[in-house]
């Protein structure tokens, strides 16, 4: 399971994706609760890079089973939901159906949802390309739980994998995933969905949030060696910029020991 | 109890303050009072005459809290019938307050609601679980079939008929029940909140998920290895624990003792008494002994006396 | 727990909770889901007997557990609805807010239903008498369950421990449970209420059924010794009374040995 | 998959015939034959890469079986793809098809569903939940927030807005999803249909609460003395039990074996020749190796091998 080569040496610079991970995790806070994916290892990095380096309170979900990792010295890496081996660190375990139904125990949930589209205002879709449903150019994976989920829970990342055109569009084919909706401040309160919406829109170029009173999508930050007149080129619908656009901060020392020690030291965030 | 989904955190480690361990939820019983005021919505766990919350119960009525909305259990107990005697209780929300072949109506909750002293929000079991389900689901109501035909949408009208979307079926719509708190008897916890029952917990999981905080007494306080032992058996995430052994008194805890059945019968008397004569004397001198004098829980055991308690045996 | 006395000899004759137990008792089959109710002697014995005498696949649920006592030699009586002791013979736990929600798992279920009030279609009143619900004359127990459960199960049972113009009414003060609403054949399909109704109404005196196109209660069979009169003068509605009414039936020898030997050895039914 | 609820019985001991004895539940392979037909809606236990019932799943295939109405996992799996691939279905319920990392998305799944060869209930887990909660209750619908401000409402126009009769807000309406059979796998049960899981048991016990009847085939058929050791493990009470040790395979079944990435390979390999190149000649080798020659479930696991099989270790 653990891959055979040796941790990276802590010296590296930091890859895109563990700048992205080391990102996700400053924004988390303890006591949150945060679900270690599977097949997103950025994603999972950034949650357990939160848990270990500064939210030693969080839910950890993992496969059906929550825990607390706080003191587990290296984090296996399981790629399948359903990898019933981490059952090994439970202290409760979850039924799928009921974690997605009783949103309320949720109210401290952090999420991300990922996306074949993503539009201005932050909404998005995994359902597919086309015009017709029964008839897709291209059908997406679908929502799994993300609608529901995204409706809920305190707030969410999107979170894409390519920032291009193809994916950043002025309107989706279909929204799977309510972000700001049609936009404006109170944009998800008319449509009477509780949760906080998402935060962020992290991409391998940038960091993206939403400005405040237009709930539109704005550059917050570029990555190292990323230009903002490159992230505008490559993002489908005009972007807010403002004046000045900060760099994606580095991880530190610490987090990218953490990083590397105990959280992926199969290098997955390095490939 | 039909407030609109929150979206503040009521979480049981708040996001905010650092701190560079996991956090212990274990509180003392002092700091019941950061749990519980005047016009709370408080529901009780257990089941009829099993695991009520006797401590935040008793605490309670020695506080004089008035103006609760109590959402009693399915089958309330006389947890209940003690809250409305000492004239803590506002609204009752639950199908039936009483002890079963012991006290078939709580006599103070009896009289209480025939005086109209106060408000008995009328529902049977699937209506008031499908409103703890709304609140769970952050739902504002949720539909179920029983009651049409019935009296309830009359003797309650937040029960309201109406047409199913979908088949155009006539349905009950049950709005969300949602409570401040919850307050919960379990077997065991570890200080990180991880509650485990014996048996199967009765409803109080699904008040924990109705409810904007869950308060936990548990008969023993265990490591969190001990509970990684058996992660099956975790039933929900207290927001605070409390340690309280014999703390269902004069009720059973599944797998620790059975009900007291002479202590039960001493508020029920006292509840009759004033029921039926408008005799008060005998609950004053109930409460006395019970309630005010104990500072606390420790001293209430030990006015039931340790051989009454060592003789509440096991199977 | 056990009473200390002696049980009675298999050769008296029968009680009339006797015999009311084996009437319900010869009414259910196998394979059907009963509740061995505490407080209610007689329910409990009739659904019990009905299990030991033909019923070794019934589902018996008892005290929030589900198990089989096909096999037990003797039944303890557990007054408790809670009595934790009675998980001894559990194969299943349930949860007693599951067990009233999940209605479609109970389509097998047999249910009894108790009363202040009974009208001449079998709707009754646990909720209490008056006029005004915020001021009730008497505040009844509540219907518990008995609105939900009995709107969906196979069939339920009223049964009364009092035969007389207070409980049988021609109107009830309140109804918390539907028989058959205003009357007629298709009197529940009319309010889309799924369950079969209530089958029987067993009293001290007699047992009612309802006749089978108006719904209204008619006299079934009168209990030894009781005449077709005296119900008739106990019962505050106009009862239909059909040219010959049977006397209820006695329990067999078999049956008697059962409940006196296995189900009922502590004599709760002969007191 | 809105009928309204039956009344009818099919219960695990439907009422009416005598016998001695406690029925036994256990059912041969052969007698899958009783439990499924042509146009049926059937639903497949598991999640994503574990424990679906793969024996029924590969005897549906082998008898041919048409118009398939599937409700899938919430996540489910490549069960769904296999019967999509032989034209085993018409309809698929459930929010997702596919393998994870193994294959993002089913094969077979894509291809029909792009061609319209097979109808998609769109559907996120939130509205698939609250249509098997609806089943479950025996109610025509089940209200949900997810879906509001999406296009579901468009791409299923089974899943209606609607303004919630208690608060005035928009929900979604999502009517009863009700399977005539599920089929499940589970770790144990007894011959009366007391089942147990190592685990959750995913959603399984949702599917069982819908659907009409469930099937349960199991690693291991105990004792109900065993069943009996640990009732608090009992999840439901099966209508029918196979014994199926390997049941699960190419998929893990917890407890017992983890997933065959090799086998699974195979089938996602003979999908993607077809859905890329039109090439049905690999998936038809396959369907011949391992669903057409095999009379059974052990002939299976014999074209499987015993070596791969048992290299499929525990922790």
């Amino acid at each position: 399971m653990a891959s055979a080569s040796a941790p990276p040496a802590l010296d590296a610079p930091p890859s895109t994706k563990e700048l992205m991970a080391a990102f996700l995790a400053r924004d988390m806070a303890d006591g949150e609760e945060i679900f270690v994916g599977t097949n997103l290892p950025v994603v999972r990095a950034g949650a357990l890079l939160a848990h270990l380096h500064h939210g030693p309170s969080m839910r950890v979900m993992v496969a059906h089973t929550r825990t607390n990792l706080h003191h587990t010295p290296v984090m296996e890496y399981f790629e399948l939901l359903t990898d019933w081996r981490a059952a090994r660190w439970a202290e409760a375990y979850f039924n799928d159906s009921e974690i997605v139904t009783y949103q309320k125990s949720r109210r401290d949930s952090v999420f991300f949802v990922g996306a074949l589209q993503v539009d201005p205002f932050g909404n998005s879709n995994l359902i597919g390309l086309g015009t017709d449903q029964r008839r897709l150019a291209l059908r997406g994976p679908g929502a799994i739980a993300t609608t529901t989920n995204a409706a809920h829970v305190r707030r969410f990342y999107l979170f894409v994998n390519e920032h291009s055109p193809r994916v950043f569009v002025p309107r989706c084919d279909f929204v799977s995933t309510v972000g700001w909706a049609q936009g404006g401040a109170d944009a998800r309160r008319r449509l009477g969905l509780p949760g906080g919406g998402p935060r962020y829109c992290v991409t391998p170029l940038a960091v993206m949030d939403f400005e405040e009173s237009s709930r539109r999508m704005r550059l917050h930050s570029v990555h190292p060696g990323v230009t903002v007149d490159e992230v505008r080129a490559r993002t489908g619908f005009p972007l807010l910029v403002p004046d000045h656009v900060p760099v994606t901060p580095a991880p530190t020392a610490e987090e990218l020991a953490i990083l590397r020690r105990r959280v992926d030291p199969q290098g997955l965030l390095r490939r | 109890m039909t407030d609109s989904p929150r979206t503040d955190s009521p979480g049981p480690n708040a996001p905010g303050a650092r701190s560079p361990e996991r956090r212990s939820l274990l509180i003392e019983e002092a700091a019941l009072d950061d749990w519980l005021r005047d016009g709370m919505c408080v529901a009780l766990g257990g089941l009829a005459t099993a695991c009520h919350a006797m401590i935040a119960v008793r605490h309670m009525v020695r506080r004089g809290l008035r103006d609760l909305t109590v959402v009693g259990s399915a089958v309330g107990g006389l947890d209940v019938d003690l809250l409305v005697g000492a004239g803590c209780v506002k609204k009752v929300i639950c199908p039936y307050v009483g002890a079963e072949a012991l006290a078939s109506i709580g006599p103070f909750y009896r009289a209480a609601a025939e005086r109209g002293l106060i408000e008995v929000w009328e529902c049977d079991e699937g209506q008031y679980y499908a409103g703890l389900q709304a609140a769970g689901q952050m739902l504002p109501f949720m539909p179920t079939r029983g009651g049409v035909g019935t009296s309830y949408p009359e003797v309650n009208p937040d029960l309201r008929l109406f047409t199913d979307p979908v088949n155009g079926e006539t349905l009950v719509a049950v709005p969300a029940i949602e409570p401040d708190v919850a307050l919960l008897h379990a077997a065991q916890a570890d200080v990180y909140g991880n509650v485990q029952f014996v048996g199967t917990g009765y409803a109080d999981r699904l008040l924990w998920r109705a409810a904007h905080r869950t308060l936990v007494q548990v008969e023993k306080v265990v490591s969190n290895e001990e509970i990684r032992r058996s992660p099956e058996r975790t039933a929900l995430l207290a927001h605070g624990v409390l340690r309280a052994p014999y703390g269902a008194h004069p009720f059973s805890s599944p797998g620790f003792y059975l009900e007291d059945r002479a202590h039960i019968g001493e508020l029920v008397e006292a509840g009759r008494a004033f029921a039926r004569r408008g005799d008060r004397d005998p609950f004053e001198r109930y409460l006395d002994r019970y309630v005010r004098k104990p500072a606390d829980h420790v001293a209430y055991l030990e006015a039931v006396g340790l051989r009454r308690l060592l003789a509440l045996g096991e199977y």
